[in-house]
């Protein structure tokens, strides 16, 4: 176990230095990529079920005991984390190299994706508020460099309003970091949850809301997301879709780490049911407003990251337990969904409604690779989507909560309506000719390149898999939630070996 | 292919048969499996006689569409994928009828409406077919979601999520209330009961099979399903729920009968007399009275054996004249004469004219009622009402689909031009057909199965049975005057047609519907355009008033700023921070780039003597080389840029960017004192201090918590360095390459160069004073 | 246009060797005195931009005697070999080694597995700016 | 380089004020002087020197050889940079042409750029 | 901890926030430098009072050693910031390069809907469905 | 340069030595070690091929009195600038005055520029080889001959401090050549 | 004695970092504001030396040595590139 928890870490990182040397031999840079994930992927599966058998799995960095040094820690919310999200960098990387206009034809791709699994898995890992802060800076360095690479207009205007709100987040993360040290001299999580403990409720209720600020930022919530539509769109296709599955779900993490451990309260947290409704809502708005695949794709991120805050912001095991189901669910999903728009763009030459039509004849394979996920998003059943927002719906009633779970509900039918939009702008309709794409005009059938295509079918069935296990998937999510609601086993297994 | 797919329903017909004997008498066959234990979703079956009924319905008619879909299209490519949908519908909704979960019911429900969504857009070039679909989707969608929440406060009050179980013993209260509105707002979208009846009409864009099938037959009956079930157990409790659930079911029997009146397409006035059957239905289900259970479940049967078999004839009418309309249809009777025989069948025993199953059905309903004595008067009178409706207009369907129509001039009008069908094509309508007529003369073929199907809705149902001849009885005359008004109607139908028009016209509900999606439509980009301005220096903004908001807003609850601090350490202290205050409001005014530069390097500066007088050397080091670097990293660049700030107008202005900075500013300052002075234990560095040379072997013990304590936090660092440094020269040499790729053909989306600022132009003096360049 | 300034060439020319050496310092004394990795790397990298800012076009030969890449590439190996090294041994990630070597005529060196470690983020740092120096630093001015 | 210590105090006094009171001439010039060119003359220069009589101070009290040769360095550094410096700015402020004071009568530079600029 | 510093650190957040509010990146960035310098002085601040330099000699550390520990983070996060600032001034060059300018541009999409939603009416949309 | 090297790695040595604070046989070693590598694996970046640049030669009695000559005027300039900063008078008569050196190597011209420069009232503003000539802004400009003749005679004391031998008599037979002369210097301006 | 005296120095430091500071934010021209940075960097050193001769600690002095020798390297910078568009 000792080995293991920082695998996820060091081996992306020790692979992106090899792959920066490796920079004029594309073929060795796809191969250590592919062969690092997958070594980490399998890591964290094991970490996974281990976690499960044995409980939270803690290593003192540098052998030095916490709170003196960094401590890494694993309990069974962050090896889900972990988990699936390194198994969706696996899959991604597979579509990235698939992708005719080679994602990874810049030598600087490898390395940075690389980081990014590093800062990604590290941000699950740490049990440090300021290693934290450096997890979240590893990951938006490597996000900046990804979402600008190819470096043209759009590009660029849309990568500087994600850059700089990303680094006053950043500069708000070391502020908050500060002022939490100032007020309880650590900066370890689980020695911060006996400290806060013992400060005035309103200095911690306030240090608490910088947090979830800094993290609502980079989670993309209620009124602080308006940076991701706006920039998200505008990256490769693979780039958008690991961002739109991954890093909002980091903030999320974070969100639920912090308050679930150092800010616990009582009872429903009614700040965050209010911003959850409120991020659902205006989320699911931007989304029907939208006429472009990925940036309807985009909103729905924020619309859905108000379901994940709604379940903790219930404050029970049933909550966070649908909060994190949600979450792996979401993962799969957005990202499955976002590399299903980045084959309709290679496919059909763009991502525009208004431009494209009838796609289902066309390009059949697309069209049921898009319906699958697109259905399982809006929560009908019987796809992941469902169970995640049962679970939320159940949680919510279950404490009387009934106005927001009412209003989820409602997001949930402007989700499909949205969904719908996409079909029918996109998939129905009169054929027409493709725009931009030399490689198939007229009206023939359309291809897109079978490793892209292999990729997102993987995780098209991954996603039909969480919904089939998830009666075992929700169980483990309600271990990992009954964990994040009795924080004094996280701290004693930090604190007291 | 869709011959293929027919035996998907066969099999469940052939099951359900060797499944009979036990749920006839009584015992309901269940299966179960896991699915999420631990949300109360359990994939829990249950075949008892309600469900063998639902059973026969789906598969029997089912089998009979899948044969009339053979015949009805023409080869094209996408029949695979119509064939598939038809199936899947149809396992969802065997599912929906014999799950014994009710969350699995939900599943199932939803996956007929997403089928039904996919079916009725298959036309998927024409526009109105796809907002048809998408009508249909959003009206029982929604419907479907409140269905859903009734269910868990349901499953909640009950402990349980299995159907049966809540049935046989319902808990009460308050949320039992509630759920059961939220049930029925999704079993009245479903069953487009009135005011949401109006996706229904809609549908009919759909290919004729499907509307036969899932318009007719078999979807739109879940809701009035899921009243049958519940009704029994929950009417006796829930107050409101009977004149509810029986208003909106008379209501709608009602307004759908006056709206198929109307109709000139025949399909649609079809539709309409759908959602009047629905609600005769439901009407009958809805009471919770034993009688009217029990011929509920005969008249379900019946209307899905002559609804589908007129939605057939309809088929078979558009492909052969290539019209719907019956202003246009004219001679049908003879030209088609086999067509229009079974048309007549199936119309009569809708319009409940005798010997067929229909009037089998509204007989017992209409006793049953009888028999409730004075509560049931009100209802009766609108069934009565219905009724007739019902006759006009299923003779106007006959006569309009058939009938040779008087022209001008009094003359006849012409034959419409047909082509003839094949004979296959009439085969399931035909043998849908010879049911109704032989369970209507012999009912007691029909009779075990509608017995078990209202006993086990409702246990109470004893001694009732079908019967074509109950003799000359109340209910019996109520027919008559039904069938007297009816014709009336029909015969007096330009007066009629006169009066109607006459009416105040009422806002439908599609224009209801349609005004709430362009209100929805236009709300959103209301909202996102407000949210979502595009405006970076907004979002910013935002955010930092988020940050005096919530935290801000909370810190005022605190203990205030303590009053006991030291203005200063040391006298310098106050110095530097003059300095570095001073140069940061020089920065912000500055409107020249370098000026800019120079005074944030001064605050950089200030800021590392600030840091030794802290005890901070390599702090103090690392700010001033960085500082340092930092200024030739900006000159580096800003050397491209023009030398003043362009002072285009700001979305911000100038007060609200003064008060939200001054306000972080407010924030941060009280926030660090406050903080400062709520802390009550040492921190962690004593541990630090004292092990940092005898463990770490270091005597600086900020370098031995950066490379051992914490390094892990370096290792990251350098990672975000090493990164950086790609992202630089990633950025620039895609400049590069883009310009040399502009040399070798000048790329015409190259952006032109902004005025101003061209080779021939230097940009304005870089050295000159503020103000005048030069003095 | 920019000429450069035989004064100003000649100024760098006379200090860069003494700030490349208490770079170099600077990495070595960190352990116990104020400087380290970072410093000694930014102090190090500032040798480089004086020569830089003396001939930017690089008239006088390359501005950097070695690839920043490599430099980047080089680094983070280094460290990240440091901080596994213990670790593949058996004990923890970034635990550090010390070991006193007696060398001939050098007497004692204490040696400390966070010097490596110092030094790869030494060379990130210098790889940073020399990266800038030669993308940032070399772009020609004017209307592209 | 420890002196006697009542001696040593007076050296080291008289050096650290008169340093303190060059670094102060050089605060004031900054003020006074009518344009960027004279203010150069008031303000490195002076400074410069009253820094490195400062250094000798604390070479006087530091007991450590190490850091008397580290203040060595110090002064050397900062005889060679400061010159430097203001020569560097002192040619770009010539070049972007910022004004002497209204007295000037004399500027061969300008006129050997103005020469040579026509010779091209 | 003294209302000298918690000043500065309010004075320097105050014109970070006024700078970064403005359009022109170059301004964006400098704010957000002095917002920085802000957050690493608070950092300091928030290890308590000044004192001598955390330097352990063989008799231990000095009795009035500065606490190390926020100094070891603020000095991380400077060097961050450093390396992050530079790749933001990479970024308003590039920017430069396509548009010859360093303002932040609203986005196009979002301009385009916000226009769409200040028409009178209710935008007449096809193929809704 | 070449020759210069050894004089580099000396110093560097001896700063290296100094830094760590105690001479001992590490300390020695290691600085050698590292002021050989840095010499020879980062050489300086080259000169600009310029014959004048040469090494140097170190005079120590011409040194002490270059030395003297530069303090004595240091102290004066300050002096004067002080009065002028503490005076409300204002006597300042600014001027650029372009003077012509002799020639000699980039390092004592450096020398010689610095020294200007750092003396409060004078400033090297620019700088032309081949010939050499400083333009020197004066703060208080009386003539332009008397600038001249300040900075030639400061060049002069250098290179006879720290010139080499060749550089000595070239410098002798300039003076022979324009005693003989004797007529007015040209200006930068006709030099060009 | 040293105590005293240092501490008036410290003053008159003060008093000429303030007065240099004023010239680097008040509008003026860019030389200006680099003349100011650069005699404020030597004011703030002296300051730091000061600080060393009055307690005879040599910890800071490495801050010394790289102010010194690289502290004119921003204003160099700033002098070299903008002196290209003046021209
Ligand atoms: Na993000
Ligand atoms: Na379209």
């Amino acid at each position: 176990m000792r080995v293991l928890l920082p695998l996820p870490v060091v081996l992306p990182l020790l692979a992106a230095g090899t792959s920066l040397a490796l920079h004029r031999h594309r073929w060795l840079q796809r191969a250590l990529g592919l062969v690092t994930l997958t070594a980490v992927v399998v890591a964290s599966l094991v970490l996974l079920l281990e976690v499960r058998a044995d409980g939270i799995s803690v290593v003192d960095v540098g052998g030095w005991p916490a709170p003196i040094g960094i401590t890494l820690v694993a309990d069974l919310f962050a090896a889900i984390m972990l988990a699936v999200s390194t198994a969706m960098l696996l899959a991604v990387l597979v579509y990235a190299i698939g992708h005719p206009a080679t994602d990874d034809a810049s030598r600087f791709f490898h390395p940075t994706y690389l980081v990014l699994a590093a800062g990604v898995s590290l941000a699950f890992l740490t049990g440090d508020l300021f290693n934290l802060f450096v997890a979240f800076e590893i990951m938006l360095i490597a996000s900046y460099v990804l979402i600008t690479l190819g470096g043209s207009q759009e590009q660029v205007r849309s990568g500087m309003t994600y850059v700089v709100i990303s680094l006053l987040s950043s500069t708000l993360f070391v502020t908050a970091v500060a002022l939490v040290y100032a007020a309880t001299g650590t900066v370890n999580l689980a020695d911060l949850a006996g400290r806060l403990d013992g400060i005035d409720p309103a200095i911690r209720n306030a240090l608490g809301l910088t947090l979830l600020v800094v993290f609502g930022v980079k989670a993309a919530i209620f009124p602080l997301f308006s940076w991701l539509p706006d920039s998200y769109p505008t990256a490769p296709s693979p780039v958008t879709a690991i961002f739109a599955g991954l890093l909002t779900k980091v903030g999320v993490y974070a969100i639920i780490r912090t308050q679930t451990l150092l800010f616990p309260s009582d009872g429903a947290s009614t700040v965050l049911l209010v911003l959850a409704a409120l991020t659902m809502v205006v989320g699911v708005l931007g989304a029907i407003s939208q006429n472009d695949i990925k940036r309807i794709l985009s909103f729905h991120i924020v619309s859905q990251i108000g379901y994940m805050i709604l379940g903790l912001g219930l404050f029970t095991v049933a909550g966070i337990a649908g909060a994190i189901f949600y979450i792996v669910h979401h993962i799969v999903v957005k990202t499955t969904l976002f590399l299903v728009g980045g084959l309709v763009e290679v496919s059909a030459g763009t991502g525009a409604l208004s431009r494209l039509s009838g796609l289902a004849r066309r390009a059949p394979v697309v069209a049921a690779l898009f319906a699958l996920p697109a259905l399982s998003l809006a929560g009908i059943p019987p796809f992941s989507g469902f169970v995640a927002k049962l679970a939320l719906v159940q949680a919510g009633l279950d404490v009387g909560q009934g106005l927001v779970i009412g209003v989820s509900l409602l997001v949930s039918l402007l989700t499909l309506f949205s969904m719908t939009k996409i079909w029918a702008g996109a998939f129905w309709g009169e054929p027409t000719e493709v725009e931009a794409s030399d490689r198939a005009g007229g009206e023939g059938p359309l291809r897109a390149p079978r490793l892209m295509v292999g990729a997102t079918a993987v995780l098209v069935v991954t996603s039909l898999g969480i919904a089939v296990g998830a009666g075992p998937l929700h169980d483990l999510s309600s271990d990992a939630a009954s964990g994040l609601m009795a924080p004094d086993r996280y701290v004693g297994a930090v604190l007291d070996r | 292919m869709l011959l293929l797919c027919a035996l998907a329903p066969a099999a469940t017909v052939v099951w359900a048969i060797t499944q009979a004997g036990d749920v006839l008498d009584g015992r309901p066959v269940t299966e179960q499996r896991s699915w999420v234990p631990s949300l109360g979703v359990e994939l829990a079956f249950r075949l008892d006689g309600f469900a063998l009924l639902m059973v026969a319905l789906v598969s029997g008619v089912g089998v009979a569409i899948f044969a009339y879909a053979s015949t009805y299209f023409s080869p094209r490519p996408d029949l695979g994928r119509f064939a598939g949908l038809l199936t899947a519908f149809a396992g969802s909704m065997l599912g929906l009828v014999l799950t014994d979960n009710l969350l699995v019911l939900y599943v199932c429900w939803e996956l007929t409406s997403v089928t039904s969504y996919l079916l009725i857009g298959f036309e998927d070039t024409k526009a109105p077919a796809r907002a048809a679909a998408l009508h249909a989707l959003l009206i029982t969608g929604a419907g479907g979601l409140a269905m859903l929440a009734g269910f868990i406060v349901l499953g909640q009050a009950a402990g349980t999520y299995t159907f049966s179980e809540i049935l046989a013993a319902p808990p009460s209260g308050t949320a039992v209330g509630i759920a059961a509105a939220l049930i029925l707002l999704g079993a009245f979208t479903k069953s487009a009961q009135v005011p949401f009846h109006s996706w229904l009409p809609g549908a009919m864009a759909a290919p004729t099979p499907v509307s036969a099938y899932l318009h007719s037959a078999t979807m739109v009956k879940a809701g009035v399903y899921l009243i049958a079930r519940f009704a029994p157990a929950l009417a006796p409790i829930v107050i409101w729920w009977r004149p509810v659930v029986v208003g909106v079911g008379i209501a709608t029997m009602l307004v759908g009968g006056l709206s198929a009146l109307r109709q000139h397409d025949v399909k649609l006035l079809l539709a309409h007399g759908t959602v009047s059957q629905l609600g005769f239905l439901v009407a009958l289900f809805g009471a919770g009275w034993e009688e009217a259970t029990f011929a509920g479940a005969a008249l379900l049967l019946a209307h899905a054996l002559f609804k589908a078999t007129l939605f057939m004839t309809v088929g078979i009418v558009d492909h052969a004249a290539h019209t719907r309309d019956l202003r246009q249809l004219s001679g049908l009777h003879s030209s088609l004469r086999p067509v229009a025989i079974v048309a007549v069948v199936a119309t009569a025993s809708m319009a409940g004219l005798p010997p067929f199953l229909g009037f089998v059905a509204k007989e017992a309903g209409l006793g049953g009622l009888l028999h409730e004595g004075s509560r049931a008067t009100a209802v009766l009178i609108g069934i009565v009402a219905g009724s007739a409706l019902t006759v006009a207009y299923g003779a106007r369907f006959v006569w309009g689909a058939f009938a040779t129509k008087a022209g001008s001039a009094g003359k006849a009008m012409a034959a419409t031009p047909i082509d003839q069908p094949g004979a296959a094509i009439l085969v399931p309508a035909v043998a849908l057909t010879v049911a109704t007529v032989v369970l209507g003369a012999l009912p007691v073929l029909a009779d075990p199965l509608i017995e078990a199907a209202a006993r086990s809705l409702d246990p109470r149902v004893e001694g009732v049975h079908l019967q074509l001849w109950h003799g000359i009885t109340v209910a019996l005359g109520l027919s008559v005057l039904a069938i007297a008004v009816g014709a009336a109607l029909f015969f007096g139908r330009d007066r009629v047609a006169r009066t109607q028009e006459r009416l105040p016209r009422t806002s439908s509900g599609t224009e209801v519907y349609q005004a709430t999606l362009a209100g929805t439509l236009h709300l959103a980009d209301r909202v996102t355009s407000v949210v979502q301005s595009g405006s970076l220096p907004r979002y910013l903004q935002v955010t930092l008033v988020t940050l005096l908001a919530l935290p801000g807003v909370a810190l005022l609850g605190g203990p205030g700023i303590p009053t006991d601090l030291p203005i200063a350490e040391n006298p310098l202290q106050v110095v530097v921070a003059v300095l570095v205050v001073g140069a940061a409001i020089a920065a912000a005014r500055a409107r020249r780039r370098f000026a800019a530069v120079l005074c944030l390097g001064g605050v950089g500066y200030g800021v590392a003597v600030l840091f030794v007088i802290q005890g901070a050397p390599d702090l103090a080091l690392t700010q001033l080389l960085v500082e340092t670097l930092a200024v030739v990293i900006f000159v580096l660049v800003l050397r491209h840029l023009p030398e003043r700030f362009s002072e285009t107008p700001r979305r911000l202005s100038r007060l609200s960017r003064i008060a939200v900075a001054a306000g972080v500013g407010v924030f941060t300052a009280s926030f660090a004192v406050i903080a400062g002075a709520a802390r009550r234990e040492p921190s962690i560095s004593g541990e630090l201090l004292a092990r940092a040379l005898p463990e770490g072997g270091g005597r600086n013990v900020v370098n031995v918590i950066l490379v051992d304590f914490r390094g892990l936090d370096t290792l990251g660092e350098i990672t975000v360095l090493a990164v950086a440094a790609l992202g630089i020269a990633s950025l620039v040499l895609s400049g590069r390459s883009s310009r040399e790729a502009g040399a070798a053909a000048h790329d015409p989306d190259e952006p032109v160069p902004a005025g101003g600022h061209t080779a021939d132009h230097p940009r304005t003096e870089a050295i000159s004073r503020e103000g005048t360049p030069l003095g | 246009m920019g000429e450069r300034s035989l004064l100003l060439d000649v100024g760098i020319r006379t200090v860069f060797h003494t700030v490349l050496l208490f770079g170099v310092f600077l990495l070595f004394a960190g352990h116990n005195a104020p400087g380290g990795g970072f410093i000694g790397g930014l102090v190090t990298a500032a040798a480089f931009v004086l020569r830089f800012v003396a001939d930017p076009e690089g008239r006088s030969g390359r501005p950097l005697p070695f690839h920043p890449t490599s430099l980047l590439g080089g680094g983070i190996a280094l460290a990240v070999l440091t901080a596994t090294a213990s670790w593949l041994f058996g004990g923890e990630l970034l635990e550090s080694g010390k070991a006193t070597l007696d060398a001939p005529l050098l007497g004692a060196v204490k040696v400390t597995s966070a010097l490596p470690f110092d030094i790869g983020v030494y060379l990130v740092v210098v790889g940073l700016v020399g990266t800038v120096l030669t993308t940032l630093g070399t772009e020609r001015e004017g209307p592209t | 380089m420890i002196l006697a210590t009542s001696f040593g105090d007076v050296v080291v006094s008289f050096l650290l004020l008169a340093g303190v009171a060059l670094s102060l001439l050089a605060g004031i010039g900054l003020q006074r002087f009518p344009d960027v060119f004279a203010r150069m003359h008031a303000a490195t220069k002076p400074a410069t020197l009253g820094l490195v009589l400062i250094l000798v101070a604390a070479a006087l009290r530091l007991a450590d050889g190490g850091d008397v040769i580290k203040l060595l360095v110090i002064a050397a550094a900062q005889f060679i940079t400061a010159p430097l410096g203001a020569h560097m700015i002192g040619r770009a402020a010539h070049r972007a042409g910022d004004q002497m004071g209204p007295e000037t009568t004399v500027d061969e530079l300008a006129a050997a750029r103005r020469q040579r600029d026509d010779d091209d | 901890m003294t209302v000298t510093l918690a000043l500065t650190v309010g004075v320097l957040f105050a014109t970070g926030t006024y700078l970064l509010l403005q359009r022109t990146l170059t301004r964006v960035v400098i704010g957000l430098a002095l917002m920085g310098h802000g957050a690493n002085v608070l950092l300091l601040l928030a290890g308590g009072r000044a004192g001598d330099a955390p330097f352990v000699s063989d008799a231990g550390p000095p009795p009035g050693a500065a606490d190390p520990l926020p100094q070891a983070l603020a000095l991380t996060a400077i060097v961050i910031t450093f390396g992050v600032t530079a790749f933001l001034l990479a970024l308003a060059y590039r920017s430069w390069q396509h548009t010859h300018d360093d303002d932040v541009e609203d986005d196009p999409e979002d301009k385009r809907i916000a226009a769409l939603a200040h028409e009178q009416h209710p935008p007449a949309r096809k193929d809704e469905g | 340069m070449r020759r210069a090297r050894p004089i580099l790695v000396l110093w560097l040595t001896i700063v290296w030595v100094a830094l760590w604070g105690d001479v001992t046989v590490a300390n020695v070693a290691s600085g050698i070690a590292v002021a050989l590598t840095l010499v020879f694996a980062l050489p300086a970046s080259g000169d600009r091929g310029r014959a004048t640049s040469g090494g140097a030669q170190i005079r120590p009695l011409r040194a002490l009195h270059f030395a003297g000559w530069f303090a004595w005027k240091l102290v004066e300039a300050n002096v004067v600038v002080a009065w002028e900063v503490l005076t409300p008078r204002n006597k300042i008569n600014e001027g650029v005055v372009a003077v012509p050196l002799h020639g000699c190597s980039d390092g004592l011209t450096m020398l010689v520029a610095s020294c200007v420069s750092l003396t409060p009232g004078t400033l090297v503003l620019d700088v032309e080889v081949d010939p050499l000539v400083l333009y020197v802004h004066v703060l208080h400009l009386r003539t332009i001959e008397e600038v001249r003749d300040e900075v030639q005679t400061l060049e002069h004391l250098a290179i006879q401090a720290f010139g080499t031998a060749a550089a000595r008599a070239s410098l002798a037979a300039d003076h022979e050549r324009r005693r003989s002369a004797s007529t007015d210097v040209a200006t930068g301006k006709d030099r060009t | 004695m040293i105590e005293t005296v240092s501490t008036i120095a410290l003053a008159g430091l003060a008093v000429s970092g303030v007065l240099c500071a004023v010239r680097l934010i008040r509008p003026g021209s860019l030389a200006d504001r680099m003349v100011a940075l650069d005699a404020l960097l030597i004011v703030v050193v002296s300051g730091i030396a000061v600080q060393a001769a009055r307690t005879g600690d040599g910890t800071y002095l490495d801050v010394l040595v790289v102010a010194a020798l690289l502290g004119f390297l921003g204003t160099v910078t700033v002098a070299r590139f903008i002196e290209r568009r003046g021209a």
